[in-house]
């Protein structure tokens, strides 16, 4: 898999992508695990995880453009799917949490229409 | 050939006597009814006499068929002295009955029934009889029992003939079934059911080892039969049955059936000190029972019947003796005891039908109203007593010389003769009692009917002849002997022997005062009846039918408490059993197996493999601690699926790992579908040991599988795996060899594997067609105006993800023969897409917007995967051969065309038919569309 | 409906699934087109019902550009969080924030509320359609008005445009 | 290679999957091509039977692919005769459903044409995984039948049923992945040669899986302690579907047999099924009494029934396990007649009940009864035959399987048990007899209705065969001892299936 | 460099994934539960598509892009599920 | 590895029934869904376990045993339409006896 003829460059964009998606999928799950109430846990996954998995399926399609020739569209395909739907799921999450009456943190200026 | 005749004419005569009375029912037919029933015991009769000379001779005709060799059953019939005696009884007082019967029955018209069951009855007895072959023998004697048990049952309207019929046909049947035991292992022992090879092979028989088995089971069924101690409980309720039935029964059929067989088997399992005990003690014991009870009785046919009994343990006790002189008296007894038992009962009859009732406290002083019945009656009452002159006087003297003749063993010889003794006092007692007390003994005490009916002078008739009869025994012993029982006697002894000496008889003096203490025993027994009758009422009033309705009952409530205990309807139990049977045995034989640790070398765990264990462990750990909520439970469910989709992923199995991904949401979502209408908690309802015991059990299993998987993991691979890969291509067209194996290899595999589907689905919709549901979860405390159904945003990205989705799919399953992928998964992808559109626009949206018939979807698919398979036929090739071509066409390019393609295309179309019916079936559960309305 | 709406609903759509093919099968011989192309008008006209109210796209280089800025901003956005989420945990004031839409088109709104929820701390969190306004739940809110005037200028003026 | 082999499978799938294609036809043509489909059935098993009479063996290599590669059916006298049973046990059930139980739920034809399917799938295929697959298409087809007509009854007897045979289904799975694991192949001809030559070490692991197979078999076979679901799904399911489930038991049966006696049994100087019938003897002997008590206390004619199949599968189970020819031919025999006469009883318990005033097929309940005379004599004839009376097959077979076994060590059990529980038939069957058609005073229904000639002649004709069973007993008893005998030498089967193939090992590409 | 980097970033998806099971176990709402699987699901994604590139297979879109369309059907599903007490109505 | 993997599929089994030994059908059928995980992983393991080599021809140099994959891949469709079924006749069971217990309402009740 160590491909000796992958020019230095595009390695390191690879390489960049990876770790970068790594870092910011990460700080999504903490904000996940850390946040006070559940509409601010919200932000975490549907930003920084549906980026760090595109930066991590950025990188797998430059790597694979390069091994197989041509273009590897499967990745921009999920891409692209993850940021159309992110943002649905999100909506709907949220609309259940209101629907369920979950507390809103404490320090939250204002809170939903009926609470 | 004739002989057979002799036994199958009787079952034309009972289809022709069906026919008549078919023809003629009602009562008023009875004459033409008894005539057409006479027509083949007649004949019978006459063949039997024409055989006579024959016999005479000392021949033994056998005529035998082949039935069915394979177990040794053949259609053979054996005529010689014995079977001859027993035909001719059986045929000449059937006759006689059936000319009672057409009186009796006269007006009735359940007599077409009883004329039908009594020459079935005949023919029964006939095979008996006559049967050469002891497994056809067995035929015959279960159909006494079955007969019998219609016949007691005759008039099934009251309680008592039902009992007694259910209880003879128990006490019998169950007698036969020892039988067909005893007869089996006889039959192995000689090698041949055929009598005369039997009856050839004493030694071998007497010298097996499993000769006392053969010969208990043997008896069992003889001593069932001639209602010998303790199986004599059926025999009286046998009098439920209408008089000439009774009479039948208990003169010259069913009972005698029994004694038959002793005598039959008599030279080839006799003399033997086994022999000789069971059957004397049973013998001695029936016959003291019998002629006690019977003295109590005050029914007529209730005293005819226990006499009845104790006659026969006579019979029984002389058979035990075994010596030639004691068949010869207990065949010659048979005969007197069929010559005045049955006019007894006739009498019986009469009397009941006059006079509407049987019992002798109330009848009294018949003699005045009914001479002619009295003057007949003396001779069989006499006989049954065993006054000199008759030839009951007789037997009874042969009992007594050859009670004193017994030697061996030492217990018998001094108590036999004394209890003889006091039984044939008894006998004396209850004879004149059953005279005296009818037709003397002062005024009848309020009769139904008073004074008496007439009766037609015709019913005595029968009585007469057999009354004659008996009258001609008693006086002319020796020519009667001579002339017909001594054959039957040869038949029966294990060495010839000389004609029986009357004459000696006469002669022997102890024998003479025997009878004289009896006679006037009895005599002084029968004057002190009643301070006797007021003892008796003293003890206990037990009736054998309610005993025996107790036992059964007892039995039914004890099976019932049985199976309740066990099969006690909680699934929980069951699966528990289950497991144990699935662990226990092989726990038990891998005791101290040592080979778990295969051969070949462990290879080290990887970080990503150690952590995807544990959350997968974790994950299952969690769904069983937190399976009391139901929806966490179920996210974790889907975790656990996800995280084996990855283990399929990572270890080389991509097309596993998109199936499982793509099952996993669909069953998710129909778990969710099914929770919303289940309760959201699983209250904790398990007792801590079942807790201990399941966890037991789980650890059991578990650790079962893992000891499994180690052992084989940790051994090398030797599969046929390698044929795949290697024809793969070449052989199937394909370079994804997973699915040349579904579609091709194991082709057929897939085709049962989506007719499961089909049918799921199809079964889901049959039944919820009707399921309505009213009440879903109540979801308490939510806020107002967030929860529209169908929020506007999904509703826009699904529409725009089916295309997508669709395209996907159509992807997914074009490459599936060379890449992961396939009809399944493609299957899967569309409807996963259309259920979104399901969710979020709605059922009956999206129903309008869709092909909304997927039964016939369903079929289609079928059909199209079958069609492809069959497809192969017309090149020659059989089901499920695939084809397939690389072309490279000049402007298209190189592509590919493949049956198997067509196949995955029915596979595709099952699985997204399949799929999308379950689910709009339980989306519809709750809809506007309610029950009824058919959705898919 | 003229015959080209029945039969071809989506011409561009068609297209771009046509060439998602070729991207996907990775093949561009001519089979592959034509398959592609097949399906491309295929799949459209089976799915049309679902999909039945034609998006009025005026302008296509307005949408990309708008996609552009909505990819820097994702990027921005997500470091902007983050930092907030590993550092500023506690001194976060989140809030709900009403959003009155000037849009009309469903589509519109559609991708109005995906981009808030991809952009700066903002999640749309339940779209009222009579009163027509989004529901925003900010995960760091100093001024409400701010927000709103942010989002209307940044976003819902372009998609104004592009939809009208 | 012949084609009419595939067709006893193919024609009902093509039939099922027609009836759901064409769901909208009216009840009427359904019927007609299900019985159609059912008489097709009977013709192929003819020819089969006959088939197999000609050739001992006769293969189909579906896909054309060589065994073990590809699946192979193999046609032999057994599953000849299981075929013949099959298609004739169907026949009946349909003509009697199509009296108008099969209107009670949707697509009554198409799921026993499913089932059939299933069934004789399980009977002619020569592959193990495949043989679970019809397994599993035989069970969710039968799923759907005990629930066909619905009723809070039939929910949690199937409920049961379902959940049960999911574990049993579970286990096959693991048996079948400990056996390739172990020998690397499916195919029953070669499973049997690998495991002939298996190294000793692995010896107890087969074993040990040959342990799960018995009880995989033994749930579907009824045997104790994994048979409790089967009275209440019995007697819970509609009268036709209750006669056609009186052969799913003996798929169990023709499984074990299959199994233990070709692929467990090859090795004849030390075969390995000798543990796995160790533990099938005393099962089964418990099996076989405690039907016989559970006859004695069953509530109703159905219950009766239901657990006249366990002691069926009682005595077949414990022919078996004592793992003789002879026996296994005598066994066969009885099957035969079992499965016809627990068919009729519960086809009777249904034409009963529906002339009862009320109490259905209930013994507790007294009811008028309407055509006392016609219904008590079939009655009576089936009973006899049900209690093995003579002359019926029941004697016949009871009293050849009594005979092969008196050769045996531990016969005296066998005996005992068989004798006895006969015993206990004969009580209750004389019980509910007495009891419906001789109550006192039972005015018959006014109106009455008029009886259902269909009905009872199809229970008519079921009981007429099983007296020519016993009429022509002496060739079917020679053709079953053929079949017995052949099971016996599975060498000659693997032989036949596998031809000169012969496996080296590491074929594996590396 | 990319083979020494996988396994690092693997490791930190695994991290992450672990976090959501964390976040998974403790709720404390129902809602919580679902965002928590939501956010595996797409972390698994990740873990999915440089397992391949590890393996430089090129084989595991497919069911990367599935991981995708199934954790939305199912979120959507879940939600669904919670607003109206059923998924399909 | 294998002790790891053995380990894995022991768990999942027993965790499949201690929950099918629950009174309750939804808890049943979850352990119905983890035991058929368990098993087709144990019957995936039965062909040995190998990375990075998909049977798939021409892909990797070389491959792993293909056929305990077509097998699993059959075991699962047909897990998942009994798990279909299974979950609606719940579901009706549930309904029709007023109780989710796995024994409805009264087990005992005589029926017709
Ligand atoms: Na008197
Ligand atoms: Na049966």
């Amino acid at each position: 898999m160590n491909n000796p003829d992958m020019p230095l460059l595009l390695e390191l964009i690879v390489t960049f992508f990876l770790i970068a998606g790594a870092i910011v999928a990460l700080i999504g799950s903490i904000g996940l695990a850390r946040l006070k109430d559940f509409y601010m846990r919200l932000h975490g996954p549907t930003k920084a995880s549906t980026l760090g998995v595109g930066c991590i399926l950025v990188a797998s399609l430059l790597n694979f453009s390069f091994l197989k020739g041509g273009v590897s569209v499967q990745e921009a395909l999920i891409t692209l799917f993850l940021f159309v739907t992110a943002p649905v799921s999100a909506h709907m999450m949220a609309k259940a949490a209101l629907h369920r009456r979950l507390k809103c943190s404490s320090r939250t200026r204002t809170g939903p229409p009926d609470q | 050939m004739d002989i057979g005749l002799l036994v199958f004419l009787p079952v034309l005569g009972a289809i022709a006597s069906l026919l008549t009375r078919l023809k003629l029912p009602g009562p008023d037919h009875v004459q033409i009814h008894a005539l057409v029933a006479l027509i083949t015991p007649a004949i019978c009769l006459l063949l039997l006499l024409s055989f006579l000379p024959r016999i005479q001779s000392g021949e033994a005709i056998v005529y035998s068929l082949s039935w069915i060799p394979e177990i040794g059953l053949t259609l053979a019939f054996r005529l010689d002295g014995l079977s001859w005696l027993f035909a001719t009884l059986i045929t000449g007082i059937g006759c006689l009955i059936i000319i009672y019967a057409r009186y009796y029955f006269a007006g009735k018209d359940t007599a077409g029934r009883f004329f039908v069951l009594i020459q079935l009855f005949m023919t029964a007895m006939l095979g008996i009889v006559l049967s050469e072959n002891l497994l056809f023998m067995l035929v015959f004697w279960e159909l006494t029992s079955l007969v019998s048990f219609l016949l007691i049952g005759f008039t099934w309207s009251s309680r008592d003939a039902r009992r007694g019929a259910r209880m003879s046909l128990v006490i019998t049947g169950g007698g036969g079934l020892a039988l067909l035991g005893g007869i089996l292992l006889l039959g192995q022992i000689v090698g041949s059911y055929q009598i005369s090879d039997i009856l050839a092979a004493t030694d071998t028989i007497t010298s097996d080892s499993r000769y006392p088995l053969t010969l208990s089971l043997i008896l069992l069924g003889a001593f069932t039969k001639s209602a010998q101690a303790p199986f004599h409980l059926w025999l009286p309720h046998a009098m439920s049955a209408p008089t000439p039935v009774s009479a039948y029964l208990h003169s010259a059929t069913m009972v005698k059936a029994g004694l038959f067989l002793m005598a039959r088997l008599h030279p080839a399992m006799g003399d033997t000190e086994l022999w000789f005990s069971l059957i004397t003690v049973t013998g001695m014991v029936t016959l003291m029972v019998g002629a006690f009870v019977a003295m109590f009785m005050h029914d007529i046919k209730g005293l005819l019947a226990y006499s009845t009994i104790s006659h026969l343990g006579l019979i029984t006790l002389l058979i035990g003796m075994g010596s030639e002189m004691a068949m010869a008296a207990a065949l010659f007894h048979l005969v007197c005891h069929a010559l005045f038992k049955a006019p007894l009962f006739m009498m019986a009859g009469i009397v009941d039908q006059a006079t509407g009732s049987r019992d002798m406290r109330n009848i009294n002083g018949l003699w005045k109203s009914m001479p002619a019945l009295m003057l007949v009656t003396v001779i069989p009452a006499a006989a049954m007593a065993g006054l000199p002159l008759m030839s009951g006087y007789l037997s009874k003297k042969m009992l007594f010389s050859e009670s004193l003749l017994v030697s061996a063993p030492h217990w018998a010889n001094t108590l036999i003769p004394v209890w003889v003794t006091i039984a044939g006092l008894f006998s004396v007692a209850y004879s004149v009692r059953i005279f005296h007390n009818v037709f003397f003994n002062g005024k009848p005490v309020d009769l139904p009917h008073w004074p008496p009916k007439k009766k037609p002078a015709g019913m005595l008739i029968p009585m007469i002849i057999l009354a004659l009869g008996s009258l001609v025994v008693g006086l002319a012993p020796q020519a009667t002997y001579d002339a017909f029982i001594h054959l039957a006697v040869m038949a029966t002894a294990i060495t010839r022997l000389p004609l029986y000496d009357f004459s000696a008889l006469a002669d022997a003096r102890v024998p003479a005062m025997m009878s004289v203490i009896a006679m006037v025993g009895g005599l002084g027994f029968y004057l002190a009846r009643n301070p006797l009758f007021a003892i008796h009422r003293q003890l206990p009033e037990v009736d054998a039918k309610d005993i025996f309705e107790q036992i059964m009952l007892q039995c039914i409530r004890f099976s019932q408490t049985l199976v309740h205990r066990l099969e006690n309807g909680s699934l929980q139990r069951y699966l528990a059993f289950i497991l144990v049977a699935a662990i226990a045995p092989a726990l038990w034989m891998l005791i101290g197996y040592s080979g778990w640790r295969g051969p070949s070398a462990l290879t080290e765990a990887d970080a990503i493999g150690i952590f995807g264990a544990i959350i997968l462990c974790l994950s299952a750990l969690g769904v069983a601690l937190f399976h009391h909520q139901r929806l966490p439970a179920l996210l974790l469910l889907s975790v656990t699926g996800l995280f084996v989709t990855l283990a399929f992923a990572r270890f080389s199995a991509p097309d596993l790992a998109l199936t499982q991904l793509s099952v996993e949401v669909m069953a998710v979502v129909i778990m969710m579908l099914a929770l919303s209408f289940l309760p959201q908690t699983s209250p904790k309802e398990s007792g801590g040991g079942r807790v201990v015991r399941d966890l037991g059990l789980a650890g059991l299993a578990g650790g079962g599988v893992a000891l499994f998987a180690y052992a084989v993991l940790t051994r090398p691979a030797d599969t046929i795996s390698g044929y795949f890969l290697a024809n793969s291509v070449p052989g199937g067209g394909g370079t994804n060899v997973v699915n040349v194996i579904l579609v091709d290899f194991r082709g057929f595999d897939t085709l049962g594997e989506i007719t499961v589907l089909g049918i799921a689905a199809v079964a889901v919709f049959a039944f919820t067609r009707d399921l309505h549901l009213k009440e879903r979860v109540a979801s308490a405390g939510t806020a107002k105006g967030f929860a529209e159904p169908h929020p506007v945003i999904l509703q826009m990205i699904s529409r725009m993800v089916l295309p997508i989705a669709l395209l996907v799919s159509a992807y997914i399953f074009l490459r599936g023969h060379n890449m992961p992928g396939g009809g399944f998964i493609a299957g899967l992808v569309t409807a996963v897409a259309l259920t979104l559109q399901y969710m979020a626009g709605g059922l009956e949206w999206a129903q309008e917007r869709m092909l909304t018939r997927f039964r016939p979807l369903i079929g289609a698919g079928l059909l199209i995967a079958t069609a492809t398979g069959l497809g192969s036929w017309f090149v020659g090739y059989p089901f499920l051969t695939s084809a397939f071509s690389h072309m490279d066409w000049p402007i298209l390019g190189e592509f590919e065309l493949a049956t198997a393609l067509l196949f995955d295309l029915g596979v595709y179309t099952t699985v997204v038919a399949a799929t999308l019916l379950i689910l709009a079936n339980l989306g519809k559960l709750m809809t506007v569309a309610g029950p009824g309305k058919e959705v898919g | 409906m003229n015959r080209r709406e029945f039969w071809l609903p989506r011409p561009l759509f068609s297209l771009l699934l046509a060439v998602l093919w070729l991207l996907m099968v990775n093949s561009f011989s001519v089979a592959q087109m034509l398959l592609g192309l097949a399906l491309g008008v295929f799949i459209p006209f089976i799915t049309r019902a679902f999909w039945p109210e034609q998006a009025r796209v005026h302008f296509l280089l307005p949408l990309l550009r708008y996609f552009l800025i909505l990819l820097i901003d994702i990027v921005r956005s997500n470091l902007i969080v983050a930092r907030r989420i590993v550092w500023y945990t506690d001194q976060l004031t989140p809030g709900f924030v009403t959003f009155p839409l000037e849009l009309d088109d469903d589509f519109a709104i559609t991708i109005l509320a995906s981009t808030i929820s991809l952009t700066p701390g903002t999640v749309s969190a339940h779209y009222d359609s009579d009163a027509g306004t989004l529901l925003i739940h900010a995960l760091h809110v100093t001024d409400e008005d701010e927000l709103v005037r942010e989002i209307k200028e940044r976003y819902e003026r372009p998609l104004k445009e592009i939809f009208q | 290679m012949n084609h009419l082999m595939i067709l006893p499978i193919v024609i009902p799938l093509v039939t099922g999957a027609f009836l759901l294609l064409m769901y909208g036809y009216n009840i009427g043509r359904q019927r007609s091509l299900s019985v159609a489909s059912t008489v097709l059935l009977v013709v192929l098993a003819v020819w089969a039977v006959l088939q197999a009479d000609v050739a001992d063996y006769t293969l189909y290599r579906l896909g054309n692919w060589q065994p073990p590669f590809g699946i192979v059916l193999v046609l032999d006298r057994l599953s000849a005769i299981m075929l013949l049973l099959t298609a004739l046990l169907s026949l009946f059930c349909v003509l009697y459903a199509s009296r108008g139980a099969d209107r009670a739920g949707s697509h009554f034809h198409a799921l026993l044409q499913f089932q059939l399917m299933g069934i004789n799938g399980a009977f002619l295929t020569g592959d193990l995984f495949n043989l679970f697959v019809f397994f599993e298409v035989l069970l969710i087809a039968s799923y759907a039948l005990l629930l066909h007509g619905g009723g809070r009854a039939r929910s949690r007897a199937g409920l049961h049923y379902v959940i049960i045979n999911l574990v049993g289904s579970a286990l096959f799975l693991l048996a079948l992945g400990i056996l390739y694991g172990l020998t690397g192949t499916l195919n029953m001809a070669d499973l049997a040669r690998s495991i002939a030559n298996a190294p000793a070490a692995d010896l107890p692991l087969l074993k040990a899986a040959s342990l799960l197979l018995m009880v995989v078999f033994g749930v579907k076979a009824a045997l104790l302690p994994l048979l409790f679901w089967l009275p209440r799904a019995y007697s819970a399911a509609s009268a036709p579907v209750a006669a056609l489930f009186a052969i799913m038991t003996k798929v169990g049966f023709y499984a074990m047999v299959r199994v233990f006696l070709v692929v467990f049994g090859l090795d004849q100087g030390a075969p390995a099924n000798g543990t796995v019938m160790a533990w099938l003897w005393p099962m089964a002997l418990v099996t076989l009494a405690l039907g016989g008590i559970g006859v004695l206390g069953a509530a109703s004619l159905r219950t009766l029934t239901a657990y006249m199949v366990i002691v069926s599968m009682g005595i077949l189970l414990a022919a078996l396990s004592l793992n003789d020819q002879k026996l296994l031919a005598a066994s066969l025999f009885y099957l035969f007649h079992t499965t016809c006469m627990t068919a009729v009883f519960f086809l009777l318990a249904d034409l009963i009940g529906r002339y009862r005033e009320h109490g259905y097929d209930r013994f507790s309940i007294i009811s008028p009864l309407s055509h006392r005379w016609v219904l008590g004599s079939l009655f009576l004839v089936a009973a006899i035959s049900l209690a093995s009376l003579p002359p019926f097959s029941g004697f016949i077979s009871k009293a050849w399987i009594l005979r092969s076994s008196s050769h045996l060590s531990d016969y005296l059990w066998l005996w005992a048990a068989i004798l006895v529980s006969g015993l206990f038939i004969i009580a209750a069957l004389s019980r509910a007899g007495s009891g419906w058609f001789w109550r006192p005073g039972e005015c018959t229904i006014k109106p009455s209705p008029p009886l259902d000639s269909a009905r009872s002649s199809t229970v008519a004709v079921m009981i007429a065969i099983s007296f020519s069973l016993s009429l022509f007993a002496q060739p079917i008893m020679e053709y079953v001892e053929a079949a017995a005998e052949l099971i016996y030498q599975p060498s000659g089967y693997v032989n036949a299936v596998l031809g000169d193939y012969v496996r080296h090992s590491g074929e594996v590409s590396e | 460099m990319i083979a020494t980097v996988i396994p690092f970033v693997i490791g930190i998806f695994c991290i992450a994934i672990l976090l959501n099971l964390y976040r998974l176990a403790i709720g404390p709402d129902i809602v919580d539960r679902i965002l928590a699987l939501d956010t595996l699901m797409i972390n698994s994604i990740a873990l999915i598509v440089l397992a391949d590139i590890q393996m430089s297979l090129g084989i595991l879109f497919e069911a990367a892009l599935l991981i995708a369309l199934m954790g939305f059907v199912g979120t959507v599903a879940m939600t669904k599920y919670l607003l109206r007490g059923d998924v399909i109505e | 590895m294998e002790l790891v993997i053995a380990i894995t599929l022991g768990v999942l089994t027993s965790t499949g029934v201690y929950l099918i030994l629950r009174a309750r059908t939804f808890s049943v059928v979850l352990g119905l869904t983890l035991l058929s995980h368990g098993v087709n992983l144990f019957l995936f393991t039965m062909g040995r376990l190998t990375t990075g080599s998909p049977a798939v021809i021409g892909l990797a140099e070389q491959y792993t045993d293909p056929l305990p994959q077509a097998l699993v891949l059959t075991a699962i469709v047909i897990s998942f339409s009994m798990t279909a079924f299974v979950v609606v006749l719940a579901l009706k069971a549930a309904v029709e006896l007023r109780s989710d217990h796995v024994d409805g309402e009264d087990p005992n009740e005589d029926r017709q």
